[in-house]
């Protein structure tokens, strides 16, 4: 294994697939400036100003030229920089990249990667912190990602830049620097729609994804150090999601918890939730919870900021209530 | 910028490339006034947006594109994906909703494409197709093709973002996009002119940074020799040109819309600058046989027919295709 | 009563509203004329074009506007035509409107009402035919409204336009011409967050809303004729919702079906079963259910579309699925 | 358009307008200079963005306005603030996040808005002023105000679409705005030439149907001059005006950007035509005393140094307001 950041295993990824397919390019503001957070370093040096396309501030166009990129057999990763900023470019996003194959007849192969770091980031407030992953999972003709670590960012960035679906990538930005690693050598695909078993235990299943992972294990770590073990699952994907792997973790703990850091109302939790009761039914589970943020915009000052914010002392006590 | 006044000299002598323009527009008619009378028959369903009067700017731009050469189209989009090479018959399944459509009866009139001709499709978004336009055209040049883009919109799209984003993208990149706006005086049920300020289209392009030319669209000539000239100035990697067509809509907005606001006379002064009816002029002043050009209409009668009824009896698709061509991970089955 | 369409019955709410507040105006595509669908019919002549504004077509700048009108005190009623479009203009709504009065710690009033004629119409087609209402409750900051008759169309609109919040009013287009009937006189506002209690019965809960509940409530008295009495809770308002009409009549169904227009999969059905659930406990319900269309775009042949529209015969059949 | 030279003649011979218009750009300077210390000594989280050597513009601009006229800003928004009228230290609680600050800490820099005196708040989205300015002069007209409103953005947003739409709708709609394009050259770590096409953002807004003039936003004489000019037209009904303004930011994007990629030479040579300085020279060499001027700067010190001793000190917002300002219909509760 090699020692990294969840950042430099997701430029690593790019540099590979760039390396490996001539088609592959960047665009979106600042790249050859190496990204908002170095995500892109080098490599307009490497791939010059054809394949690392700095452009202006026009999220409309950045996401449809991306598109029309990919119909003509290109496949450009779209970068847009932080996902409140997909907001300015939700038509090209939703009215055309996810409906153009289908309207279309399948003539049209939009193999786009969408790039989105998104969630809370150091007191941005809330136009600048934004997670509705949800959204998307809502939306037909779309793959969404959503990893917890280096490992995953790395992998599912290369799965996602050879899938020929559309793929919405959401980066966890606060995680940007987060400690990992990743194997050495070529970085592997990681198939969608498996989720990592992160915990294992028989007292309770506990869904997740994204930034709020970390906070997950530690509340993990802390429960089985009182005796409870958890079983924790990563979903890293959340369209397609490992409905399997929930569901075999329920067989067994008949209590599910599902944590993550968006709005808890209309958020994927519910569907986790809905999905699981349909299938196994009421009378197979004991209890089904979601902790996620309050129904609150995302405020600036920090003690404010963390009361929205899912600390692992809320994950616990939300865990030992699901228990009782 | 200047008007680029189009003399039938000027458009070269080549009486088969008249003829050839000539034929395009009298198809692009007969197909729309075909699909009107199903439409009102009850045999099509949705939205349909017919577009009398404006046949000479597909007809005339497409002239000079080869097939690998791309097209992005709008609401309004039967004329342009004619002009480009689709087949009307293909387009009549679609327009009908039936199996062997371009679409697979999934997309209908507003989002008929044919990928095989490049033709990207149609868009139901006002402006939709302009950063699509010039994403295909960076993408063409990021593969060292030497194929063009045109870009089809109307003149309700110049007020929307994307016209801003887009021309200033192609401009940047040096793309190989003709912009080409299709300006019929109206939007929907809007006159433009009373919510586009400035001096229009062609100015906000130049000011925005692409050359652009406004010219008569009813004159398919004229169309057809700018098309030809800046196509070739495209080719020759000098960046993106826009055209900026002035036409006009005989019709209301869709096929339900009687634009019962609009004065008859000014459709009626309309429709004697018939952009069919000029070419035609020209041709049988060169001496053309009225007689041949009768032929092309009836062939033309001919075809829509034949699409039209073959389209009536074909088959609706498959259920399962309901569920084909969403997408290949997490798809779901019927 | 007076009979009416519920198209109409919208006209009348804003024009009350209009004539009884000199700050209420409209401003949309083609308003002028009447708009798209006559909703604001013969209003250019009582009340002149600056307070039925005929826009350019620039949804961005309809939404922003209306929202700068309302930060100067006026009280903008924003016409977006169809949903769909709303997608060019989601930076103006998620970024701006709904965050604005929080952002700005209470500064700021953004008395707006976006209404945005959503769901299937007449093979339209995937790009005129979305739902997304669920992603609405999901956002914090605004009101999400979604009537299914003209009466509901008419008061709700009444208290939309009297509200300091911004409100997302989904009018149902596929049912604009359907017959109704509104109260004689003056329209009176109907409260966010009371659902109508459209049928009576133990048998099973329906929770449903918007272009669907005709379907719904002929499924119901094809039920009641077969013996099966269900209780049908029309929400109307998506946010704030009726969380107390739907516990209450659980209490004495024990089952749960939700029926809407949109895609299934992280719809708002979700939401419904997933606090439902946690409200009462798993064992509490015997069934929860969810019957919403196919995770696909909306397609354009008829027999195709139809496939994706919950016809009357499949919420039977989903209903008697739940009390099987 | 010409640029207009501002000469300190024309400007009138108002020695006390000429003293308070450099007493708010040092009042802006320090202001940031002392903002930018806290943020280094960690006292302020979050993004916050300066505008050294940008000071001119919104003091000249806002010299002009009435306290009843409205200002949209952006993410580089202390000066807008504070030339509008907005109270420093209550700016400072903002920065911090504390009790008491503009927005009860819910907003931070990048949302300070003080609607006493009409700053209808800074933006965290490129462009998102705009619409909402060509709105609230739509909602003043209705209202029958002759209040204006100033829209201030950076040349960045000039290549977004709302930049197009809403200069069409302040023209076509002749509502009372003043646009203002604070052109520093350069847009987070991109240099706006290299993505920005044709003769820049005061040639689209004339082709848009937007007057614009083109004038160095380093003199603050010049920026006064033409505010005053355009803010009278527009006040008298004549729709909307623009000014482009040339400038240079000395700092990064952020106060964590050290624009390495910068010549440093750039910086430096930048740095010789302050705006303060120059103001400073004229306002000597008409006579006003050093001793004064120097006064001004630490009145501004004291000032910015109890806004920041006061915020630093002061308390976080109580856990219940969080829950507060969401929305009155379905609020939830901590
Ligand atoms: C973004 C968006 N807004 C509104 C509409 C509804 N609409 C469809 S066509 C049209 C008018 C377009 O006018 P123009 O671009 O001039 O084309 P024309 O119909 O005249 O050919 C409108 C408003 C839409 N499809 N997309
Ligand atoms: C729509 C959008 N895209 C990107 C960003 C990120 N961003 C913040 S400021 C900025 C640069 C803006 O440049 P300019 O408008 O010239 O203002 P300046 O920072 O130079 O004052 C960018 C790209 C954003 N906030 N909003
Ligand atoms: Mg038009
Ligand atoms: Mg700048």
């Amino acid at each position: 294994m090699v020692e990294t950041t969840l950042v430099e295993a997701g430029r690593l990824a790019v540099l590979q697939e760039m390396r490996r397919d001539p088609r592959v390019w960047v665009l979106g503001e600042d790249v050859g400036r190496g990204g908002l957070w170095g995500q892109y370093r080098g490599m307009l040096e490497e791939f010059g100003p054809e394949r690392i396309v700095s452009t202006p501030i026009a999220e409309s166009t950045i996401m449809g030229a991306g598109l029309g990129a990919a119909l003509v057999g290109t496949r450009p990763i779209i970068e847009m920089r932080m996902f409140d900023f997909v907001m300015c470019a939700m038509d090209e996003l939703v009215n055309q990249i996810a409906k153009v194959r289908y309207m279309f007849g399948g003539q049209a192969k939009p193999a786009v990667v969408v790039r989105m770091p998104h969630g809370m980031w150091r007191n941005s407030a809330a136009q600048h912190s934004q997670m509705l992953e949800a959204w998307f999972a809502h939306l037909p003709g779309v793959v969404v990602v959503a990893p917890s670590n280096a490992e995953d960012e790395a992998g599912l960035l290369v799965s996602a830049i050879r899938s020929d679906d559309p793929v919405l990538f959401f980066d966890p930005k606060d995680l940007w620097l987060a400690p990992g690693a990743i194997a050495d050598g070529e970085i592997a695909p990681i198939p969608f729609g498996k989720a990592r078993h992160a915990r294992q235990g028989d007292a309770l299943t506990i869904v997740t994804w994204s930034a709020i992972v970390p906070n997950v294990l530690a509340a993990a770590d802390q429960l089985t150090s009182e005796g409870i073990k958890v079983d924790v699952l990563d979903l890293r994907t959340i369209w397609p999601w490992d409905q399997d792997a929930v569901a075999a973790s329920l067989a067994r703990t008949k209590r599910l918890l599902v944590v993550h850091e968006a709005v808890e109302v209309g958020g994927f939790g519910a569907e986790v939730i809905a999905s699981m009761i349909d299938r196994l039914g009421p009378s197979a589970i004991k209890v089904a919870k979601r902790l996620g943020a309050p129904r609150i915009p995302v405020p600036f000052a920090p003690p404010l900021e963390n009361e929205v914010r899912i600390s692992p002392a809320k994950i616990v006590a939300a865990a030992k209530a699901a228990m009782a | 910028m200047a008007t680029a006044g189009g003399t039938p000299a000027a458009a070269g002598d080549n009486l088969k490339r008249l003829t050839d323009l000539y034929r395009m527009m009298v198809r692009i008619r007969t197909f729309e006034e075909t699909a009107l009378e199903a439409y009102k028959a009850g045999e099509i369903p949705g939205p349909l947006h017919v577009s009398f009067g404006q046949e000479a700017i597909p007809s005339g731009v497409c002239a000079s594109l080869r097939t690998d050469d791309r097209l992005t189209s709008n609401h309004r989009g039967h004329g342009h994906a004619l002009a480009k090479g689709a087949d009307a018959a293909t387009m009549y399944l679609e327009l009908y909703g039936r199996e062997g459509g371009y679409c697979r009866g999934k997309g209908g009139s507003m989002h008929i494409a044919d990928f095989s001709v490049g033709m990207l499709g149609a868009n139901g978004v006002v402006a939709g197709g302009l950063p699509i336009a010039v994403g295909a055209a960076q993408g063409l040049k990021l593969l060292k093709s030497d194929a063009i883009v045109v870009c089809m919109f109307g003149d309700g799209a110049t007020n929307r973002g994307p016209y801003l984003e887009a021309l200033n993208w192609a401009a940047i990149y040096t793309l190989p996009v003709l912009f080409v706006c299709e300006d019929n005086g109206v939007a929907a049920h809007t006159e433009t002119r009373t919510v586009t300020a400035g001096e229009g289209p062609a100015a906000r392009a130049n000011a925005i940074g692409v050359p652009a030319v406004t010219i008569d669209g009813n004159d398919a000539l004229a169309v057809e020799e700018t098309a030809a000239r800046l196509v070739a100035e495209i080719r020759a990697g000098r960046g993106p040109r826009m055209i900026h067509a002035k036409t006009y809509r005989w019709c209301g907005h869709t096929a339900t819309d009687a634009a019962a606001w609009r004065d008859p006379k000014q459709v009626e002064a309309a429709k004697t600058r018939c952009p069919i009816a000029r070419l035609k002029a020209v041709l049988i002043e060169r001496g053309v046989a009225a007689a041949s050009l009768d032929d092309i209409s009836s062939a033309a009668r001919d075809e829509m027919q034949t699409g039209r009824a073959g389209a009536h009896a074909a088959p609706w698709p498959g259920m399962a295709s309901a569920f084909e061509d969403v997408q290949d991970a997490g798809a779901v089955h019927g």
